[in-house]
């Protein structure tokens, strides 16, 4: 085990430095003068030139590289052209955010995506079965910035149930003020206690969690059910039934913790895809998260930022994998012991 | 910015009996050469780090601006010596004559800033820091997400009468979602609501549109270097092409005015009798078989314009079709700014065709424009037409030297003239810029000196 | 094709026999009444059980014999009404339990009386346990089940069910999973589940197939002794004819869905009546016979879902003739407690 | 990385492919997936036909009648030009079905002699292969796309490749374990036997085993593959005005959505059905042949 999770974690570097030697290529052969970026739209030659020399812009691309990896593991991922504030100080301020929808995202995208699974297993080929089918194979169809937009004009536009977008309420945040303890506005208000300010962030979450949900609701339910259809399949399910277990039980304990492997796999590469898919989302309900920081970073070439969010994505996915990996071999002993 | 910092003086709002008000400085005057500027300063004004306003801190505060090196603070170029004449006495001597009043009104570089934190380094000042002596100071920060402000006790207008303790700026891309939030009260002011919605704005019970000029135009500029665009009765012809009002209402929803000349309406230097070209197809036609191009051009032409930019990218399946239609074949080519301005850089040869372009002036001189856009370059930074004409270059030079204004206005027309005849860019449009506000909100004031700013200190409920 | 070995055709002399309770009950505690299953698939309808009938009495072993494919543990598993539907179906038939059709019943009762009064053992221990919970866990949930035990009990009467299974060290296997047993070991907890309850009447569908032959021997004499200890009818489900001769009373034998004979076990293996129930004689080595006049089945069973016209055995059959091809034959009583389904009877 | 998602373990039972069809077809919801691609296709062939203002699908402006609600002239409304949408939609299924053919083509051109060679040769061919698609499956695809057109300049054809260049690595793992699978076979020891060229054994007896799994896999992408496209578009990196893009016209739409919301919920809705259609046939298509094809991961 201990072998196994070495062997991932050096993969892990591995992955990474492929990772920054391409973004890193890519950043400089874009067309686009990173001095330009830095001094803003007025810039005389003169003055680019000499950000040129503090950027290190002058010197060969490979040694600029090797002085890219040299801060990055001093756990430097140096300073945004635009605002001139550190990358790292900005994916701390943004990361949160992204998170917190991410969270809440995949907790429901598992609370229904599961049952629908299972339920269609369990029904195989019946009206529900194909209904469900339906319904799932919608939602990983569903383009995220149309359904977002969808959302925008029923509930916000039509309905007036929920707001349009954004974390917080202006007026919320200037009469219960959310005191920051770890940028998730759920806890941070749950544990101040802060219900007024609770009420209205999760409020504000319901559209752009549902949205980011959709597409791995339908993916985890059909990976639910067809690994469900194979577990129900199988000998002890019918030995559980013959001894008289209840259906439920078989369903949702018996059958499900056999299915729960492939089950978690699929909610944690949906949860490590949502971080690039929060992308469109963030981008539409004007969510102040990390795809809104890349967005931003990309419409301006600001390569630090585009960089240091691109390896942290690729880090988190690769780290989200290994954890799943390891969880799996938690939950199903035949694994771990192998 | 507006809010925090404050220049010495400011450009008055358009209808003003002056041309400039004081702010930091209360009076000032300009030797007979226009090389030295002397500018009398406002007595017990602190800043919001607690230091106060000296002569001396007005010469650091621009010195320190001229060594950063940094964004606008090329314009402060004509400078030769800054003398702290005596504590609240500042005098500016000047290499050469330039409007140097314009300059110390920009809004981009002539900050003062408290001597306590001149010393700092740029990066300071980006981590949500101040030390202007504006009303409103930064209480909070949250990246991409909002700014909040509070007023400063100690400013030295004081804050008697109807003013905002706190001001919370939202930072809503989204021209939509700035509209809804006017509509349901969330937000008292905007700067962009949806083009259509933005021609009826008026009609709503709850908000209304307050709008004047900017200084902001937009043009197409045309690769004068390098055929096809080399040649001027075909550059013309594509001047005759353009269905300007068409662009204005697609591109702005008819919030400005079709462009005269390269100065915008309302600046210094504007000349509205400057010969203004119209869409006309049969005299474009005609002008390009005079150019040769009988059968019009097959070979693509390569348009570029900042893919960020909305109105450019509203109007350019326009331009493709106008152009189109005297047989030009345009593909169109969406860059990100910086890229499509590398683009430009990069040498004649490798260079676009066309280019659109937004522009404004960092301070409200038509030299600046005139120099950037058109006066000719070793190595263009902003001369996308690769224009080359030493009679204008000559004429503006000139134009520029002399403080009197309208022998500079008879000069600065003189080479607009040239330039409209050259057509080396197609003037499409200034902008008016137009300010999205609930109705109970009141006090704003439009300064097209200031495009992107609005000034809260004057504002109530 | 049918394999294995008959340690010796002589009923007589089968040890197990002589412990049979000598006076079983009369009354059937397990009565199969023309069962009629039928599976619905996309390559169109399949008549895995057709017209079924047999009974078991309290503390007596039936055997039910027949090739792979024949119908037998789909009896089995309708009993038990554990047929996946769809694409199953009981159509018709009545399966009395203690004289009470269990086909009525509704879903919750028919629960209560798996594993409770019919439990069942199937024919792979190794994929029968669900691999990802402890033994302990899946062999306390019969007791708090149907005892309404709390988990300490039900713990209490695992380890004694599991001590009456003949299981080494049971509070170390309580907290093994599956995939940490042998495969006879599984077996035995399997069997442990199943009689856990007492239960009236214990399903074998093939309970020793995938075990090595030692350790067949020890499952089968183990299933017996707990057998004869509750006193419950056993239904041995093999294809293993040896199986049956060594510990059955009844024999019945299945072809293609329908009972084809029904005999005394030494009736059955002294006189078969149908030609099928002979091939299958033939087909098995015994031990002091030559080896040379072993025989095979020639052909293959019929796929379900073909609709045969006649006798379904007539195709394969040496004796058949026209009438054979045309009409189904009915089931004959030839002697007492033998019946036949062939014509030529 | 490696994960259970992915994993396409080979069957090579293809043999009854009729049957296969028939349970293909014996699913309603598959059916009605196959109707809509149909319908489709009926509109990118005989787009001039089908369009009621062929001229204004091919982007001419129509600037009397901007913003016009869905009515009888207009049966789904007109954009910011005054361009009939339902004309542009038809028009823009020609685009995306041409897009995804070439990307799938893309891809399995890059995909499947990277597999073959990895499957049947083994060793550090294999591992070369493989690490190198396992790393480039470790990026976040949207990104690398993101970043590919950045570089390369946004027009359509380098957004295809954008889309194509971290996609291939599904293709070579899936062609590489069928390789892997069949080359142990009878028939291939029983041609190496008769000393068949290592070519000949690769493209005459190895390759046609894989091409019902790259089939199957093929057409569970084609959805995802219009979904990138369109993504691509609606950030405006993809296939430039006029030319009529679906996610160009959901993004042009975008200005006005909240009132003028015609234009972007009905080039969305065109995305969606499209999408939905291929998914439910590449759906069925999985269960019916091959239930191990899993489904997976293709982020927008």
């Amino acid at each position: 085990m201990a072998l196994f999770i070495i062997k991932r974690i050096g993969w892990l570097a591995f992955v990474l430095l492929g990772l920054c030697v391409i973004t890193f290529t890519l950043s400089r052969v874009v067309p686009g003068d990173p001095a330009a970026v830095y001094l803003g739209s007025r810039a005389k030659p003169e003055q680019l030139e000499a950000v040129r020399l503090k950027l290190g812009l002058d010197k060969p691309v490979p040694l600029q590289f090797a002085f890219y990896l040299r801060d990055l593991l001093h756990g430097d991922l140096g300073s945004s052209l635009r605002t001139h504030r550190p990358v790292l100080k900005g994916i701390r301020d943004h990361l949160p955010a992204s998170l917190e929808l991410m969270f809440v995202a995949i907790t429901i995208a598992v609370l229904i995506g599961v049952p629908l699974g299972v339920i269609a297993a369990k029904r195989e080929n019946t009206v529900s079965d194909h209904l469900s089918r339906l319904f799932a194979v919608a939602c990983t169809s569903l383009p995220s910035f149309w359904l977002a937009m969808l959302f925008q004009i029923v509930f916000f536009r039509w309905l007036g149930l929920f707001p349009i977008g954004g974390r917080l309420d202006t007026v919320v945040g200037l009469t219960n003020p959310i005191e920051h303890l770890t940028g998730f506005y759920l806890f941070d208000s749950l544990a101040t206690g802060n219900w007024t300010a609770l009420r209205d962030s999760a409020w504000h979450l319901c559209l752009p969690a549902v949205t980011l949900a959709s597409y791995s609701t339908g993916l985890i339910a059909r990976m639910t059910r067809s690994t469900m259809i194979e577990v129900l399949r199988e000998d002890y399910i019918t030995t559980a039934r013959a001894v008289g277990v209840s259906e439920k039980e078989i369903l949702f304990l018996q059958g499900l913790r056999n299915a729960l492997g492939p089950t978690m796999t699929t909610a944690g590469l949906c949860f490590a895809f949502m971080l690039t898919g929060t992308f469109f989302i963030e981008l539409i309900f004007f969510w102040p998260g990390l795809g809104t920081y890349i967005t931003n970073a990309i419409l301006l070439n600001d390569y630090p930022v585009i960089m240091g969010v691109t390896l942290l994505m690729a880090l988190f996915y690769v780290s989200v994998n290994l954890v799943v990996d390891i969880l799996i071999a938690l939950v199903d002993p035949r694994v771990r012991l192998k | 910015m507006a809010n925090m910092y404050e220049p010495l003086i400011w450009v008055s709002p358009p209808g003003s009996a002056q041309q400039f008000e004081p702010a930091l400085a209360e009076k000032w005057e300009v030797s007979e050469d226009a090389l030295n500027w002397t500018f009398h300063l406002r007595k017990g004004v602190k800043f919001h780090d607690g230091g106060s306003l000296t002569a001396q801190a007005v010469k650091e505060s621009f010195e320190r601006t001229m060594n950063l090196k940094k964004g606008a603070s090329f314009i402060l170029s004509p400078i030769k010596a800054i003398h702290a004449v005596d504590e609240y006495t500042v005098r500016f001597e000047l290499k050469s004559a330039a409007p140097f009043d314009r300059i110390a009104a920009s809004a981009y570089a002539a900050w003062i800033i408290s001597p306590a934190s001149v010393g700092q380094p740029g990066e300071w000042f980006d981590g949500g820091q101040d030390a202007g002596s504006g009303p409103y100071m930064i209480e909070s920060y949250k990246p991409d997400e909002e700014i909040i402000f509070k007023k400063f006790d100690a400013y030295w207008k004081g804050w008697d009468g109807d003013h905002f303790d706190r001001i919370v700026v939202k930072i809503v891309k989204e021209a939509t979602v700035q509209e809804q939030m006017l509509d349901a009260g969330t937000a008292d002011l905007g700067n962009r609501v949806p083009i259509e919605s933005s021609r009826t704005f008026n009609e709503k019970e709850c908000c209304e549109r307050l709008s004047g000029p900017s200084f902001m135009n937009y043009a197409i500029h045309l690769n004068t270097a390098i055929p096809p665009f080399d040649n001027k009765a075909l550059r013309q012809a594509v001047s005759y092409a353009i269905d300007y009002e068409a662009m204005l209402d697609i591109g702005l929803g008819g919030l400005g005015r079709v462009g005269v000349g390269p100065v915008p309406f309302g600046q210094f230097g504007h000349d509205e009798n400057l010969h203004q070209y119209k869409q006309d197809p049969a005299k474009a036609k005609e002008l390009m078989a005079q150019a040769g191009f009988k059968d019009g051009i097959k070979e693509p032409v390569i348009f570029t314009y900042a893919a960020e930019n909305a109105v450019e990218k509203a109007i350019a399946p326009l331009l493709k079709e106008n152009l189109a239609e005297i047989g030009i074949n345009v593909e169109i080519r969406p860059m990100i700014w910086s890229a499509q301005w590398d683009m430009v850089k990069s040498g004649p040869e490798k260079a676009q065709h066309m280019a659109a372009l937004l522009w404004w002036p960092t301070f409200s001189d038509p030299y600046e424009t005139l120099y950037s856009l058109w006066h000719v370059e070793e190595k263009p930074a902003w001369n996308f037409a690769y224009y080359k004409n030493p009679e204008f270059d000559k004429l503006i030079t000139k134009a520029y030297a002399t403080p009197e204004a309208a022998a500079a206005q008879a000069l600065y027309s003189k080479a607009q003239q040239i330039l409209v005849a050259d057509a080396p860019s197609v003037f499409l449009f200034d902008v008016e810029r137009p300010v999205y506000k609930r109705k109970e909100l009141q006090g704003i004031v439009i300064n097209p000196a200031y495009p992107r700013v609005a000034f809260w200190y004057g504002m109530h409920k | 094709m049918i394999r294995g070995t008959i340690h010796s055709l002589n009923p007589d002399k089968s040890e197990a026999n002589k412990l049979m309770p000598t006076q079983p009950t009369t009354t059937p505690v397990l009565a199969i009444n023309d069962l009629r299953t039928w599976f619905h698939t996309a390559d169109g309808l399949a008549k895995a059980v057709d017209g079924v009938s047999y009974h078991v009495n309290s503390g007596e072993t039936l055997g039910v014999v027949g090739e792979s494919g024949c119908g037998k543990s789909v009896t089995a598993l309708s009993i038990l009404r554990l047929i996946p539907t769809p694409p199953g179906e009981i159509v018709s038939g009545e399966i009395r339990l203690n004289g009470q059709d269990i086909l009525a019943l509704p879903l919750n009762s028919m629960r209560r009386i798996r594993g409770n009064r019919v439990s069942m053992i199937f024919q792979e221990p190794m994929t029968s346990l669900n691999p990802v919970f402890t033994i302990g866990y899946q062999l306390a949930k019969i007791f708090t089940l149907h005892r309404g035990a709390t988990r300490k009990e039900a713990r209490q009467q695992s380890l004694a069910i599991l001590e009456a299974c003949e299981i080494p060290s049971p509070a170390r296997i309580l907290k093994a999973y599956p995939h940490q047993l042998s495969g006879g070991m599984r077996q035995r907890v399997m069997i442990a589940m199943a009689i856990g309850c007492n239960p009236d009447v214990l399903l074998a569908d093939e309970p020793t197939t995938a075990l090595d032959v030692t350790i067949q021997a020890q499952i089968l004499d183990l299933l017996l002794k707990l057998q004869q200890r509750m006193g419950m009818a056993l239904v041995l489900i093999t294809h293993d004819l040896g199986v049956v001769a060594n510990f059955a009373r009844r024999v019945v034998v299945m072809y293609a869905g329908k009972k084809v004979e029904e005999a005394p076990v030494d009736t059955l293996f002294r006189s078969p009546g149908h030609p099928y129930t002979r091939a299958l004689l033939q087909s098995v080595p015994v031990l002091g016979r030559n080896e040379k006049f072993l025989k095979e089945i020639k052909g293959m069973v019929p796929p379900p879902f073909q609709e045969i016209k006649g006798c379904r055995y007539a195709r394969r059959c040496s004796e058949a003739e026209d009438a054979c091809r045309r009409v189904d034959p009915p089931l004959k009583t030839i002697a007492p407690g033998h019946l036949v389904a062939c014509l030529k009877r | 990385m490696p994960s259970a998602i992915g994993h396409n373990k080979p069957q090579g039972r293809y043999r009854d492919f009729w049957q296969a069809i028939r349970r293909l077809l014996h699913n309603p919801i598959t059916c009605l997936g196959l109707a809509i691609v149909a319908l489709l296709l009926v509109a990118v062939i005989f787009a001039p036909w089908v369009a009621p203002y062929p001229e204004q699908g091919l982007g001419k402006s129509n600037l009397k009648e901007r913003l016009a609600p869905p009515s009888s002239r207009h049966i789904l409304g007109t954009d910011n030009l005054g361009r009939d949408i339902f004309s542009r939609i038809i028009y823009g299924s020609r685009i995306s079905f041409q897009a995804a053919v070439m990307v799938v083509t893309i891809v399995v051109a890059i995909g499947v002699p990277l597999g073959l060679l990895a499957g049947y040769f083994g060793g550090w061919i294999d591992d070369l292969i493989m690490r190198f698609a396992d790393m480039i499956l470790a990026f976040p695809s949207l990104l690398l796309a993101i970043a590919i057109v950045a570089f390369l300049g946004p027009n359509l054809i380098n957004a295809l490749i954008a889309i194509s260049l971290p996609w291939w690595p599904w293709y070579t793992r899936l062609v590489r374990s069928q390789v892997m699978s069949v080359k142990e076979m009878q028939f291939i020891e029983s041609a190496r036997a008769i000393g068949a060229s290592q070519k000949r054994i690769m493209f005459r007896h190895i390759l046609p085993n894989c091409v019902a799994p790259i089939i199957v896999q093929a057409t569970l992408d084609m959805g995802y593959i219009i979904l990138a496209i369109a993504s691509l578009g609606f950030l405006g990196l993809g296939t430039q005005p006029p030319t009529a893009d679906w996610g160009v016209m959901v993004s042009e739409g975008r200005e006005y959505f909240l009132k003028q919301w015609w234009i972007s919920t009905f080039s969305g809705a065109a995305i969606f059905l499209t999408v939905l259609s291929f998914n439910l046939v590449g759906d069925g298509v999985r269960e019916a042949l091959d239930p191990k094809i899993r489904w997976r991961f293709q982020k927008k």
